[in-house]
């Protein structure tokens, strides 16, 4: 179940953890796309823990439409209009419901509405839907968190900027992909889910 | 890596800073953000705003100003820019005709004008795009994001800027435009890869006697290694693929660009286009507007793209040359 | 060497030629010369003849045109050109009142114009000259060629280009470049060297890391060897030297110009005019005109420079800012 | 003694002599100077034997003279003016004698007066005087021709592009004296001096 305070906890988790990782994820993007994933998500993570203090948002709704604005305004890139349009997707379908699953639902088709990936394309799209499956069916696990971004891995990208490599962007995982990753470990070790 | 900068993270800022203060009596920066905006009384035309990530200067600030763009809106290095700014520099462009947005075929670009698109109309600020994808090195498909915008962006700049400065509407500027796009393809090849400062490393790896044609402005990949040869065989290569896409016929008039990348110096640019040159005198091709320089670069890459636009109505070489107040045309 | 050319020992030929097939509106080359000339109808102003080795490029013949240069005079790379060339220049550049050179302070320049000035007084032309030597890095002694001429050339073409265009008198010209020439001052940083592409390897080493303070444009050496540093302690430096030169005062006024050396894209040199500025405004000067971009490269070298010009007479900023009609100013 | 024949002879043998060296003078130029000597010389050097076939000068002034004006015009950088000044000089003078020495002295006096260098500023001069005063008093070879070259490499230069060097011009041989070394070494091979 959502809360304002699980989910608070879980954005300070996601956080430090992109922060800690910054340089992996640009090196990730280095090998498929332009080298500067880590940094954009590391921009948005700074951003977001300022506006978290300073607005500090006083409904769960808000919590998300608030990470919603800031990283579809910090981000920038690929990566910020599709983050950001997930969690400004999660805000609106907080205001009705409070079900993980309905929520994160919500959150995947903001991301899809504005990028147009399906599964398979070689993106975060393809850590979203696993996930949210395995929410949906109560068996989610950290395990099943990384085997899904490990299997970006023999995908081919035909989306992003990874698609321009084609043949030559198989063999290497979708830093996107290994973002929601980290979205999605947080979002365990938060108990968020589970609770 | 060795760059004249301080801190990475503040190039942006710094940059932007540098080039407003060295031309103030051109442009300005929007107040906290990082919108430069042409110093021109409003006249009551339809605004033109441009832009993406930073690292191809003098694009896109460079080609503000009166006959080119409102506004460019920059974001960090090789990373679009937010919504949020974009949607400042369509309300400082508005001049109650409508703002038009002219995107580079990336998806973090078209995905954040989209929604800053959305956010101006939400404004009832009219707002109507086209999307740049002149690059040729990629095909064209549902399996890829599409062509990539490069150098010929500059082009739709110009001939967009003037037939703006001259009164165009909206819904006539975006029929322009459509028209426009087809008519301009361009094909890159690379000797030396970019570094983006905050990465600190190569974007990707070249032999010291290995070129690649049609990488991209951020290093994607292009369509083939080869090793090093003459301007003229790497323009005989460029201007054959070009053909191929164009299927020109003797006596058809070209706008001719050759863009340096940044690191390449203008020496080998006018060789580079000597070649050309010849290339397409024997082709029978009418070259009606030339152009040689750093315009659509790739932070310090080593190479340069070469940009033919067909010249499909007279008006298009009036607009190309109609007189600008910019700090790089 | 990775570089877009043909033969080396074509460069100058194939660069020329490339160069007025894209600008054929503005310049001209003389037939079987590499002389570059403007295309502007004879008004019967003073001739005005610049030129020297070529790989400076837009130098010089970038700034050919009205209200600049009436020609450039272009030798092989880094090379100066020889009399019978520059005699051509001042032949073509000759409208009845005389021809003024500006020349770049190195001995084969000098010996070589000098010597085209006794053959054109021979026929007849009236020729005065001027020797730039802006780079502070050398120490004008009689123990050196003196001081070097680099970027601020450019304002020299600049300010003489438009006093001749005024209709200013051969006597005039020249009592206005000797007034000029104490008050422009340039110093340099290199981060990596040319490569001349006759010879084919860099002109000198410098260390991954390490910087040199004072490389002249043909990678004569500085005068002193630093780690790599901060675009705000490079400008730090620069400026300290060159307040040395000057001895400015508060409220003194003084044109900046920041020039890339052909192989340092515009992002950093933007950002390093942001760190001059910070530096210019904590003196107190007023910088009433400000350029930044290549005006005078050395090829493909990595590196900038600083030049302060000190205006000591409203015309010049006048001069500095009247319209020209040339490839690069 | 100068004559039109033992004079084409030496400036064969000085062209072929240059094209040879062409990569050694530019190194050496590199080093203490803009690295293009050599291929200045080369370039003046095939044009002067393009001249010499097609102008075919008749007498020894016109041969100098000719040979004075291809190099001015070729050549270019600061050699040019120089050696084309030193030829144009002898020109003048071989119009009333035919003596080496005094021919060779208005060369000098050719360059010394376009250049303004005089002995120990590690220029070509170093190389022009000690030899005019060998072919005075007759006792000039090719050692001396050499060990001339060999002396620049101790002074500091203080004309011409390595003067900017000051101190870290000496350990360097002159470039414009190893230049000349060729022209009196092949002066001494075709004869000119000593029959
Ligand atoms: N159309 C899309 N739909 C979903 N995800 C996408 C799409 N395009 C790109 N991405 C994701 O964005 C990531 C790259 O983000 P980032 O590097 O921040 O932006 P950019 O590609 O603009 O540099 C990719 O790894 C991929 O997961
Ligand atoms: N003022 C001078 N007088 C005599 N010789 C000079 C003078 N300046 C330069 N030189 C000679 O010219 C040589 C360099 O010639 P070159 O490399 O062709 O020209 P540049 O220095 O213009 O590149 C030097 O090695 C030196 O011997
Ligand atoms: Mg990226
Ligand atoms: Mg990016
Ligand atoms: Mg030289
Ligand atoms: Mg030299």
């Amino acid at each position: 179940m959502l809360t304002k305070e699980t989910t608070k906890k879980w954005l300070e988790l996601f956080i430090a953890q992109i922060l800690e990782n910054k340089a992996y994820l640009s090196d990730l993007d280095t090998a498929i796309g332009d080298g500067d994933h880590g940094n954009n998500l590391a921009r948005g993570a700074n951003a977001l823990t300022e506006a978290l203090e300073t607005k500090n948002p006083e409904t769960l709704t808000d919590l998300l439409k608030t990470t919603g604005m800031t990283l579809v305004s910090k981000v920038g890139g690929a990566s910020g209009p599709l983050l950001g349009s997930a969690f400004i997707s999660m805000a609106k379908a907080s205001q009705d419901s409070d079900d993980l699953a309905t929520v994160l639902q919500a959150g995947l088709e903001g991301i899809q509405k504005r990028g147009k990936a399906v599964a398979g394309e070689k993106t975060m799209v393809d850590e979203w839907i696993p996930v949210i499956e395995a929410v949906k069916s109560t068996n989610l696990t950290v395990d099943l968190i990384e085997e899904a971004v490990e299997k970006t891995k023999d995908m081919k990208a035909t989306k992003g900027r990874a698609s321009y490599l084609g043949e030559r962007s198989i063999g290497h995982i979708d830093p996107g992909a290994m973002s929601s990753s980290y979205l999605f470990k947080t979002m365990v070790e938060a108990g968020v889910y589970g609770e | 890596m060795k760059k004249i900068i301080n801190d990475p993270a503040n190039i942006l800022d710094e940059m932007l800073n540098g080039l407003v203060f060295a031309y103030e009596d051109l442009v300005e920066r929007l107040p906290e953000t990082s919108v430069i905006h042409r110093k021109v009384e409003k006249s009551g035309k339809v605004g033109l705003v441009s832009g993406g990530g930073s690292g191809h200067e003098p694009a896109h600030a460079g080609f503000v100003g009166k006959g080119m763009l409102s506004a460019a809106v920059c974001g960090e290095v090789f990373t679009s820019p937010t919504p949020d700014q974009i949607l400042e520099g369509i309300k400082s462009s508005d001049e109650g005709k409508g703002v038009f947005l002219i995107i580079k075929n990336y998806s973090g670009d078209v995905m954040n004008f989209d929604m800053a698109k959305e956010l101006a109309e939400m404004e009832d600020i009219q707002v109507d795009y086209v999307i740049v994808d002149d690059d040729i090195a990629v095909e064209d498909s549902t399996y890829t994001a599409g062509k990539r915008g490069i150098a010929g962006t500059v082009l739709v700049h110009k001939i967009l800027g003037a037939a703006a400065e001259k009164g165009l509407s909206l819904k006539e500027i975006k029929a322009l435009a459509d028209k426009l796009i087809p008519a301009i393809k361009s094909l890159g090849v690379a000797l030396n890869p970019a570094t983006v400062p905050e990465v600190g490393k190569p974007g990707f790896d070249l032999e010291a006697d290995e070129i690649e044609f049609g990488v991209g402005i951020h290093g994607e990949p292009g369509y083939r290694r080869e090793k090093l040869q003459p301007s003229a065989a790497l323009a005989k290569e460029l201007v054959t693929q070009l053909k191929k896409e164009f299927q020109w016929e003797k006596g058809d008039s070209y706008a001719v660009l050759v863009n340096g990348m940044g690191g390449t110096p203008l020496m080998e640019q006018f060789i580079f286009m000597n070649d050309v040159k010849q290339l397409l005198a024997d082709e029978g091709l009418t070259l009606s507007f030339r152009k040689v320089g750093d315009y659509m670069t790739s932070i310090d890459m080593e190479g340069l793209s070469l940009t033919l636009a067909k010249i499909e109505d007279s008006s298009w070489l009036e607009y190309l040359n109609a007189p600008v107040t910019t700090i790089a045309w």
